[in-house]
C-alpha cells in the first residue's frame, strides 16, 4: 500500500530495546532448565489390606477423547465393575485428544468431588496441576493406558509390562521373517508415554540378543494415532525402504491403517506386518493373509482393573505402595508393583486360529 | 409547469411513468415523476446532478422497486421484481457508470446470461464472439471480442456497455449519460446506430448534460428538478435558455453568488504533476482568494490530478508546493498538515463512513487536536460536531445518527464540515455539487464563494458547465490527460470549454 | 480561530423552498441536551452488545441457581482459567476485525512461540530472557502478517489461512512431538495460583489490564477513531488522513505480540510446550468476536460485548459439563452461536424493513 | 482512443493464465524428477497407484471449493459434510444392509442437504459465507459426534463390493480417482461452457454488474454452495470407500488443505477467476508434496509448514501478475 512504511525502523527499535534490556537484565540471575525446585506430594497413609470395598463411591472415567473405541470397550469393563461394586459411574471427556481439554474436564470433575477418577493422559505433565487440586480435595487418580508422572496420581494401571510388550512384538515379528531382514516401526506419537517404553525394550533387545544378529531396525515413524496418517506413513515406509520386511505398529489405529493400505497394495504377503490390534479391526486381514499374528491385552479388562484398582485405593485397601495386594473382583488377585504401577498380564495373541472367539 | 401543447396526436406511450416516488432512507430520491416513451422517437431527460434522473432510470430498469406511483408498459401495468423481469420486457439500459466483468472476455460481458448456445447446450464461443465482433464493427469501434474486459479504457468500457445494450434489440433503449466518456466521432456513430433503431420503431431515452447532443438526436424533452417532473416538450418548441432555467429553477444569479475578490499570493503551486497512464506534466496555480477550476470530460484525469495534488496517489514525476513548501508524494497526512483539504469525487465511497455517527465523520479529521493528553473523553467531539453543523446548517435528527441516513445534501455538508473544521488554507474539492438538491447546491456555491473571499484557495473539479462558468474565476480544461489550456473568467463560455475539452468541434 | 466570522456570511439568510420537512431544531440548551443524554442512553441500552451483557448476566444467574457446584467462587475461578486465553486473544481480534481485517494465524502463533520457547528452555536460556523473547517472537509473526497484507495488498483471509499452516508447520518443525515439560514451579505456579486467599487467578490482573487498554485505546483515542473510521470505509479514511495500511500492521504486530503473551501463559499454565498447543483456538476467538457484536465487514462493534461473549461462551461450556451434558453439544452449541450471532441482526434489520414498507404502502394509499 | 491493438494485450493476459497451470505443472514434474531421482520406486506402479488414492478426495472437494470461491465465497465446511455423510454412508451400508449402488447417490444428497442449509444461511440469512460455513464446520461435525459417539465403521462391517471399489483400479488408475477427474472435467464444462457457469464467474467478478446484468444471484449462489455440499458428500463415500474406517473424526481439519489447493490452483481468493484445472492440479501438487516427504526422508513435520508457504507464495504470485498486467494494461491502453 502506497504512503505506509510498514517497517517504522525507529519506532521499532523504541519499541523492543526496553523489552529487550528486561530481558537481558533478567538473564544474569535467570532460572534455567535443571535447577527445578519441584517435588510433588508424597502419600503418607497406611493401607489396611482387610478392608471391604466401599459402596456408593463415583467414579469418572476420563479417556484421551470420547470419539475412540478402544476407550468405548474399556469404559464398559470399568462399568461393569462399578455396577458390581455399588458406586456410581460416569464416563465423560473431550472430542479432542488434548492435555488443555482435559484439564478443564478434570477441574469439573473436582468440583463435583467424585471419589474415584480413571484418566488416560493427554501429555504426562499438563494435567498435574489439576490433579493435584483434585486428589487434594479426596478423589483418587488412578490413570490407565496412559500414564502422567507420577508423582500426580496414586496409581496406573498398565495394560502390560512394558518389556513383555517389546520383547512379544519383537518375538512376533522375528518368527514371520525368520529372524533376518530391514524392520521398522509405525508409532503413534512421538511423545506417547507408552509407545516409547516399548519402542527401547525393542530397541535394547535387537542389540543385545543375539538371535536378534541379522535383524536391523531402519525407522521409525509416527501415525498421530490419525487412520489417515498411518495409512500415508506407512505407504511412505515402503518406498524409502524397498528392503523392508517387517513393520511393527504397536498401536491400534497405526496396525490397522497399514494393514489395509498392506493388504491393497502389491507388498501384501511380501511385507509382515505385528503389532497391537483389535481381533474385530483386524479379523478381516487375518483372514485374507495380510496379517499373520497380532497381539493386544483387552481393554475391557483393562478398564475393570481400573475401576477395581480406583475402588481399593479409595476403600484404603491400598496405597499405592509396593507390594499391597488387592482383589480385582473375577480378574483375580493384583499386586501392586513399584511406583504404584499394576499390571493387567502378558498380551494375548491373536492369529488365524483363535480370532474368532473375540469380540472387542 | 408548461404542459404538452401543440403536439399532433402523440401514439400511446410503450412506457408510461406517473407519480413514482422513491427514498433512500432520509434522501428522497423521487417525489413525483412522470415520463411517457413513444416508439419511434427519442426522448431527452435533463436536470441537473441530483434531479433524480438515475433513479428514474434504475426504477425503470428493475433496480430499484418504487415507494408510490405506477410503471406502465404498453399500458398495462407492471412492476418489475428484478432486472431480469425488466430485461425480459424489452428495456436495455446503458447505465452512467459501465459495470463489467473484469474478469470475463468483451464478448461474454456482452452476452451474459443469453451466450449462443450449440450442441447439448454449451456455449459457442466462436458464434459469440462473430457476433460480438459484428456488433462492434456496427459500431466502427476495435475491441477484440475476446480480450478480458479488465484493462479497457473508460471510452471502451462504455462502448462495450453500448454494445450490450444494443444487442439485446430492445424494445427501450435508455441511455444514461453514455457519451460523457467518448470522443466525437464515437458520439457520432454511436447516434447513427440510434437513430437506425429509432427509425426500426424502438423507444428511446437519452440523458444528457449537452444540449448540442439533446438536439441532435431527440424529439422530445423531459426537464426534472428536485425529484419531480418539471415539464415536458417537443424540442423544437423550446429554448435552451428555458430548459436551464427550469433546471435550475432560479435566476443563475441567485444560484452562482460568486463574489469578486482581488486574488492574493500563489498559495498552490503545481508543477510538472504526472501519474503514469493517468495525467501528464500539469502544471498550474491557485492564489489566495480565488476559485480555479478543472474541467474536461469523464476520464479525462481530473480527479487524478487532485488526488495526487492532496497525496491519496503517489505522482511519478511533478512538484506540489504549498505557501512555497514542496509537500511529499502520496502523504495525505503532509498535505493536511501544510494546509490541504479534498472534499472527495465519491461521497459515499471516498466521503463518509456511512455506518458511522454524524459526529464521528464530522471531527474524524480532527481526532488528533480534539483529544486531551492522547484521550477522546468528555464531550469534546460533541461539541465541535454540534457547532460544525450548525455553521453549515445540516440537517440532522441526532448527532448519533448513521451518516448515512442524512440526505445527500446534507451528507456533503457533513463532508465539507469535517474538511473546513481544519481551518484549510488550500480547499479542493471535486464535484461539490453532485447529487444534491438544488436549495444546498445554492449553499454550497455561496460556501465556497464565501470561503475564497475570506483568503482560502479554491480548486474545482467539476463535471457541471454551468458550475464552472459561474463559480471559476479561472478555468483549466483538461483533455486526454493534460491541461489542453486555460480560459479567464470572460473567456469561459459553454462552446471554449468543451472545445478544449474535446479538442475538436463539438458533435453537431 | 476566524471560523465564525468567515462562516457567518456563508450561512444562507433565506430558507429554501425545497419542499422538504422542516430539519428538527437542534437541541439547545442544558434542559434538551439532558433529555438527549437519557434518550440516547436507553438506545445504547438496545445495542446487540448491551444485549449480549444481559444475556450473559441472566445466564450467570440461573446456572448458579440451577446448576450444582457452577455458583462457587471456585468454578469461577476455573472459569477465568479456562477464558484467559481465549479472552486475550479476542481482545487484538477485536481491533483487527473492527478494522475490516481478519486474523486467522493467532493460535498457529501460540502454538509456534510455545514451542520456540521449550526449544530455547532445552537449550538452557534463563525462562526470565525467554519470555519476552517469546512475546516479541510473537509481535515479529505478527509483522509478517501485517506486512503480507498491507505491505503486499493481499486479502487477509487468505493470508492468515496461509500463516495457519505455516506457523503450526514451523512448531512442529522445531518441538515435533515432543513436549518440554520441566517449567519451574515458581512460574507454572504463578499462572495457576489465586490471590492472596481469594478464588481469583493471577491472570486476571494482567487481562484486566490488557482488557482495560483495548477498550480505552478502542473506545478513547484518536487511534481508536481511526480503528472504526479504517473498518467502516478504508478509503474515506484514507481520504480523511488516517495511514490505514500502518494502523493495520501495527494491529497485526500486536495481535501477534498478544498471541506471543498466550503462548507463554499457555505454556506455563499447561507445564508443557507442544507444538499443538491451542490448535483449533482461532475459531473459537472469531466466534466470540462476532457473537461479540463486532461485524466482520468492520466498522462496528465494541468490546464489552466481546468480553460478556468470551464468559458466555465460556461458562456455557462450563455450565454443560457441570451439569453432565455430553461434549458433542458443546460444539453444536458454539456453531449456532455463531450463526446466530451474525443471522438475528440481519434477520431482525430485515423484518423492521419489511414493516417499514408495509407502513409506508399503508400510508401511501391512505395518503 | 480505442485501444488499437487489443490482440496483444489478450494473448499476453492468456498466457499468464495459462502460465499458472503450466507452472503447476513444470513445478510438479520438478519434484517427481528431483524424488524419482533420489528413489526411483516414487515412480513405480505401486506408488502412482497411491499417490492418485490419496489425491483423489482432495480433489474432489478443491472441485466443489473452486465453484464457491469463484462467486467470493468459501466453504470452510467441507471436511465436517465429509465426516457426516462418510458416517451416514457408511453405517448405512452395515447397519441397513443397502445395496452397494445406493451409497454415491446417498453421499451426494446428504452433502447437497448440508450445501442447501450453507446456501440458504448465506443468501436468505445474509450471512457473510466466513462466518456461515465456520459456524456449519462446527455444528455438522458436532451431528457427527452425535451420530458416531465412540462407535467406529470398520472395514469388516461394510460391503465387500463397496471396498473393492475403493481400492480397485481401471488399467492402473483408481475407480476413486477416475470418479474424481470426471468430476472435475464435468465442473470444469459446467463452469466454462453453460451460461450458469459463466454466471458464476460474473457473479465474483463484479457482483452488482452481476444484478444489473439480471443474473439470477440467488439461485447460483444456492448451485455453488449445494454443488459444493454435494461433492463433500461424495467425497465422504469415497474416503469411507478408501480407508474402510470411519469414525467421528473423518474428515477434521481437510478445509485447510482443501482451501490451500484452490488457492495454489490459482484461483482468486476474491472471485472471478480460477479453473477447476488449476484446482485440481493444485490438489495433485500438494498431494505429491506430502507422498515425496518421506521418500526423500524430509522430516514430515515440515509438511504443514510447506502448504502454508505455498497459500502465502501462491497469492503473493497472483498479486504481483496482476500488478504487473494492469501496469502493463494502463502503459498501452494509456491516452496519454
Amino acid at each position: 500500500m502506497k504512503g505506509s512504511k510498514p517497517m517504522n525502523r525507529r519506532r521499532l527499535t523504541l519499541l523492543t530495546t526496553p523489552v529487550l534490556a528486561a530481558a537481558m537484565l533478567a538473564a544474569c540471575g535467570g532460572t534455567t532448565q535443571g535447577e527445578d525446585d519441584g517435588g510433588g506430594p508424597a502419600g503418607g497413609a497406611s493401607a489396611d489390606p482387610n478392608a471391604d470395598f466401599e459402596t456408593g463411591l463415583t467414579y469418572a472415567m476420563l479417556p484421551k477423547s470420547v470419539n475412540n473405541p478402544y476407550f468405548e470397550a474399556s469404559s464398559a469393563g470399568a462399568e461393569a465393575a462399578v455396577n458390581a461394586l455399588g458406586g456410581e459411574f460416569e464416563y465423560t471427556g473431550p472430542s479432542d485428544a488434548s492435555a488443555s481439554s482435559q484439564v478443564s474436564y478434570i477441574d469439573t470433575l473436582s468440583q463435583q468431588a467424585t471419589d474415584v477418577l480413571l484418566l488416560s493422559a493427554n501429555d504426562p505433565n499438563a494435567l498435574c496441576s489439576s490433579l493435584e487440586q483434585a486428589r487434594a480435595g479426596g478423589t483418587v487418580v488412578v490413570t490407565f493406558d496412559s500414564d502422567v508422572d507420577p508423582a500426580c496420581r496414586d496409581l496406573f494401571v498398565s495394560q502390560v509390562d512394558s518389556a513383555e510388550v517389546g520383547l512379544a512384538l519383537l518375538e512376533m515379528a522375528a518368527e514371520q521373517i525368520d529372524a533376518t531382514g530391514e524392520i521398522a516401526i509405525l508409532s503413534a506419537t512421538a511423545n506417547a508415554t507408552n509407545q516409547n517404553a516399548w519402542i527401547d525394550v525393542m530397541e535394547a533387545e535387537l542389540e543385545s540378543n543375539t538371535s536378534y544378529a541379522d535383524m536391523e531396525l531402519v525407522d521409525v515413524v509416527y501415525g498421530d494415532d490419525e487412520d489417515e496418517k498411518s495409512f500415508s506413513e506407512t505407504q511412505g515406509l515402503l518406498q524409502a525402504h524397498p528392503d523392508l520386511k517387517a513393520i511393527i505398529s504397536p498401536t491400534t489405529v497405526g496396525i490397522a491403517a497399514a494393514a489395509r493400505y498392506l493388504s491393497g497394495s502389491e507388498y501384501k504377503g511380501q511385507v509382515a506386518l505385528t503389532g497391537l490390534g483389535t481381533p474385530n479391526q483386524m479379523r478381516e486381514f487375518v483372514q485374507d493373509g495380510t496379517v499373520t499374528e497380532f497381539a493386544l491385552w483387552d481393554p475391557t479388562a483393562l478398564g475393570e482393573l481400573a475401576a477395581y484398582t480406583g475402588a481399593a485405593a479409595a476403600s484404603g485397601i491400598i496405597t499405592g505402595a509396593e507390594g499391597e495386594v488387592f482383589t480385582a473382583g473375577d480378574l483375580g488377585e493384583y499386586t501392586v508393583g513399584a511406583d504404584g504401577v499394576v499390571t493387567l498380564g502378558p498380551p494375548t495373541r491373536f492369529n488365524a486360529d483363535n480370532i474368532d472367539d473375540f469380540d472387542f | 409547469m408548461s404542459a404538452l401543447a401543440r403536439d399532433p396526436d402523440p401514439p400511446p406511450p410503450v412506457v408510461s411513468l406517473t407519480g413514482v416516488a422513491k427514498s433512500f432512507g432520509a434522501v428522497r430520491a423521487l417525489r413525483d415523476a412522470k415520463l411517457d416513451l413513444h416508439a419511434g422517437e427519442a426522448h431527452a431527460l435533463v436536470g441537473e446532478n441530483g434531479a433524480g434522473k438515475s433513479t428514474l432510470i434504475k426504477v425503470l430498469a428493475g433496480v430499484h422497486r418504487p415507494d408510490a406511483g405506477t410503471v406502465e408498459l404498453d399500458g398495462r401495468p407492471v412492476a418489475f421484481a428484478d432486472t431480469a423481469a425488466a430485461i425480459d420486457a424489452g428495456i436495455a439500459v446503458i447505465y452512467q457508470e459501465p459495470a463489467l466483468f473484469g474478469d470475463l472476455t468483451v464478448a461474454e460481458n456482452l452476452f451474459i446470461g443469453r451466450q449462443p448456445k450449440g450442441r447439448f447446450g454449451l456455449i459457442d464461443r466462436a458464434v459469440m464472439n462473430r457476433e460480438a465482433a459484428a456488433l462492434f464493427a456496427r459500431l466502427g469501434v476495435h475491441v477484440d471480442p475476446d480480450r478480458p474486459a479488465k484493462g479497457l479504457s473508460i471510452a471502451d468500457q462504455q462502448l462495450v456497455e453500448i454494445a450490450k445494450a444494443l444487442s439485446r434489440r430492445a424494445r427501450v433503449l435508455v441511455m444514461d449519460e453514455p457519451t460523457a466518456a467518448l470522443s466525437g466521432v464515437e458520439v457520432e456513430r454511436l447516434f447513427g446506430v440510434v437513430r437506425s433503431l429509432r427509425e426500426d420503431g424502438a423507444a428511446v431515452l437519452f440523458i444528457s448534460h449537452r444540449f448540442d447532443e439533446v438536439e441532435a438526436l431527440c424529439q422530445r424533452v423531459t426537464v426534472m428538478r428536485d425529484g419531480a417532473h418539471v415539464s415536458t416538450d417537443l424540442l423544437a418548441d423550446v429554448t435552451v435558455e428555458e430548459l436551464v432555467r427550469r433546471m435550475v429553477g432560479r435566476e443563475l444569479g441567485a444560484m452562482f453568488p460568486k463574489q469578486v475578490v482581488e486574488p492574493g499570493p500563489v498559495v498552490l503551486e503545481v508543477e510538472g504533476l504526472t501519474r503514469e497512464g493517468l495525467c501528464r506534466d500539469v502544471s498550474f496555480t491557485v492564489r489566495a482568494g480565488e476559485i480555479v477550476a478543472l474541467a474536461g470530460l469523464v476520464g479525462a484525469g481530473r480527479s487524478e490530478v487532485v488526488q495526487a495534488v492532496f497525496g491519496i496517489e503517489a505522482r511519478d514525476a511533478g512538484q506540489v508546493r504549498v505557501g512555497g513548501r514542496g509537500l511529499p508524494s502520496g502523504n495525505p497526512r503532509a498535505a493536511m498538515r501544510a494546509g490541504v483539504a479534498l472534499v472527495p469525487e465519491d461521497r459515499r465511497g471516498q466521503g463518509l463512513l456511512l455506518d458511522l455517527s454524524i459526529m464521528r465523520n464530522a471531527t474524524i479529521t480532527r481526532r488528533n487536536r480534539l483529544s486531551r493528553f492522547g484521550f477522546l473523553v468528555g464531550g469534546a467531539e460533541r461539541r465541535a460536531a454540534r457547532d460544525w453543523s450548525a455553521r453549515l446548517n445540516v440537517k440532522y435528527g441526532r448527532l448519533q445518527d448513521p451518516a448515512g441516513t442524512l440526505s445527500g445534501g446534507n451528507q456533503q455538508k457533513v463532508v465539507l464540515a469535517k474538511w473546513l473544521a481544519t481551518d484549510p488554507k488550500v480547499l479542493v474539492v471535486d464535484e461539490p455539487t453532485r447529487g444534491i438538491d438544488v436549495g444546498t447546491k445554492a449553499e454550497v456555491h455561496r460556501l465556497l464563494s464565501a470561503l475564497a473571499a475570506d483568503g482560502v484557495a479554491v480548486l474545482m473539479v467539476s463535471s457541471e458547465l454551468l458550475e464552472v462558468l459561474g463559480m471559476a474565476d479561472r478555468v483549466l480544461v483538461m483533455r486526454e490527460g493534460r491541461i489542453a489550456g486555460e480560459l479567464g473568467r470572460a473567456e469561459a463560455t459553454e462552446e471554449a470549454v468543451m472545445r478544449l475539452a474535446t479538442g475538436q468541434e463539438a458533435a453537431a | 480561530m476566524s471560523d465564525d466570522a468567515r462562516l457567518g456570511e456563508a450561512r444562507p439568510s433565506e430558507r429554501e423552498s425545497t419542499g422538504k420537512p422542516p430539519a428538527r431544531a437542534l437541541p439547545a440548551g442544558p434542559a434538551g441536551d439532558a433529555g438527549l443524554r437519557l434518550r440516547e442512553a436507553a438506545r445504547a441500552l438496545a445495542t446487540w452488545d448491551f444485549g449480549v451483557v444481559a444475556v450473559t448476566v441472566g445466564f450467570l444467574v440461573v446456572a448458579s441457581m440451577t446448576v450444582e457446584h457452577f455458583g462457587t467462587a471456585r468454578n469461577a475461578g476455573y472459569i477465568i482459567l479456562d477464558l484467559a486465553p481465549i479472552l486475550l486473544l479476542a481482545l487484538t481480534m477485536t481491533l483487527i476485525v473492527t478494522t475490516g481485517e481478519i486474523d486467522l494465524s493467532v493460535a498457529s502463533t501460540v502454538g509456534l512461540t510455545s514451542a520456540a520457547m521449550g526449544v530455547m528452555w532445552n537449550g538452557g536460556m534463563a525462562l526470565e530472557t525467554i519470555m519476552p523473547v517469546a512475546v516479541l517472537l510473537g509481535a515479529a509473526l505478527g509483522a509478517v502478517n501485517g506486512l503480507f497484507v498491507t505491505g503486499f495488498g493481499l486479502p487477509s483471509l487468505a493470508v492468515t489461512i496461509g500463516t495457519l499452516a505455516l506457523y503450526r508447520g514451523l512448531a512442529y518443525v522445531l518441538l515435533g512431538d515432543t513436549a518440554v515439560a520441566d517449567w519451574p514451579r515458581l512460574f507454572t505456579g504463578w499462572t495457576l495460583g489465586r490471590i492472596g486467599d481469594s478464588a481469583i487467578p493471577n491472570v486476571l490482573v494482567p487481562m484486566a489490564v490488557l482488557a482495560v487498554i483495548c477498550g480505552v485505546l478502542l473506545h478513547a483515542t484518536p487511534v481508536g477513531r481511526s480503528i472504526y473510521a479504517a473498518g467502516a470505509n478504508p478509503i474515506a479514511a484514507s481520504y480523511a488522513g488516517i495511514a490505514v495500511g500502518r494502523l493495520k500492521f501495527w494491529l497485526y504486530v500486536a495481535s501477534g505480540a498478544m498471541a506471543g503473551l498466550v503462548g507463554v501463559l499457555w505454556t506455563l499454565r499447561y507445564s508443557s510446550a507442544r507444538a499443538d498447543n491451542a490448535a483449533g483456538l482461532e475459531l473459537t476467538v472469531i466466534a466470540v468476536v462476532l457473537l461479540g457484536g463486532v461485524s466482520i465487514f468492520g466498522g462496528k462493534g465494541a468490546l464489552p460485548g466481546v468480553l460478556a461473549a468470551v464468559v458466555l461462551l465460556v461458562s456455557v461450556q462450563n455450565a454443560l459439563r457441570l451439569a453432565h451434558v455430553s461434549t458433542e453439544a458443546l460444539t453444536v452449541v458454539t456453531g449456532s452461536l455463531l450463526i446466530v450471532a451474525v443471522l438475528a441482526p440481519n434477520a431482525l434489520g430485515a423484518l423492521r424493513t419489511a414493516l417499514r414498507r408495509r407502513r409506508t404502502t399503508a400510508t401511501g394509499r391512505t395518503a | 482512443m480505442t485501444t488499437v491493438d487489443s490482440r496483444t494485450g489478450s494473448t499476453w493476459l492468456d498466457l499468464v493464465l495459462r502460465f499458472r497451470a503450466l507452472g503447476l505443472i513444470v513445478a510438479l514434474v520438478a519434484l517427481v524428477g528431483v524424488t524419482t531421482a533420489l528413489n526411483p520406486r516414487f515412480l513405480s506402479g505401486q506408488s502412482v497407484r497411491d499417490l492418485l488414492f490419496a489425491a483423489a478426495v482432495t480433489l474432489l472437494l478443491a472441485c466443489g471449493m473452486t465453484v464457491v470461491v469463484l462467486t467470493r465465497g468459501i466453504d470452510l465446511s467441507v471436511g465436517s459434510v465429509l465426516g457426516l455423510s462418510a458416517y451416514v454412508t457408511g453405517s448405512a451400508l452395515s447397519a441397513t444392509g443397502m445395496p452397494t449402488v445406493f451409497a454415491l447417490p446417498l453421499g451426494l444428497a446428504v452433502g447437497a442437504a448440508c450445501g442447501t442449509l450453507n446456501g440458504a444461511i448465506i443468501h436468505f440469512g445474509r450471512v457473510p459465507p466466513l462466518v456461515a460455513t465456520l459456524g456449519t464446520l462446527y455444528v455438522l461435525r458436532g451431528v457427527v459426534y452425535f451420530a458416531a459417539g465412540g462407535s467406529r465403521i470398520n472395514a469388516s462391517d461394510l460391503p465387500p463390493g463397496f471396498l473393492d471399489f475403493g481400492s480397485g483400479d481401471v488399467l492402473g488408475v483408481p475407480y476413486l480417482f477416475a470418479v474424481s477427474v470426471l468430476v472435475l472435467a464435468a465442473v470444469g464444462v459446467f463452469l466454462g461452457r453453460y451460461r450458469a457457469g459463466r454466471d458464476l464467474y460474473a457473479l465474483g467478478s463484479n457482483p452488482e454488474a452481476a444484478r444489473l446484468a439480471g443474473v439470477p444471484a440467488g439461485r447460483r449462489l444456492m448451485t455453488a454452495y449445494v454443488l459444493s455440499g454435494a461433492l463433500a458428500g461424495l467425497g465422504g463415500v469415497l474416503y469411507a470407500a478408501r480407508f474402510g474406517t470411519v469414525d467421528a473424526s473423518a474428515g477434521y481439519g481437510m478445509e485447510l488443505d482443501v482451501v490451500a489447493a484452490v488457492v495454489v490452483g490459482g484461483v482468486a481468493i476474491f472471485g472471478g477467476s480460477g479453473t477447476t484445472l488449476g484446482a485440481g492440479l493444485g490438489a495433485l501438487l500438494l498431494t505429491v508434496i506430502d507422498n515425496a516427504l518421506p521418500v526423500l526422508r524430509i522430516d514430515q513435520f515440515w509438511q504443514q509448514a510447506i502448504v502454508g508457504a505455498l497459500i502465502l507464495a501462491a497469492i503473493a504470485l497472483d498479486r504481483l501478475v496482476s500488478v504487473r498486467a494492469a501496469r502493463a494494461l494502463r502503459r498501452k491502453g494509456s491516452h496519454v
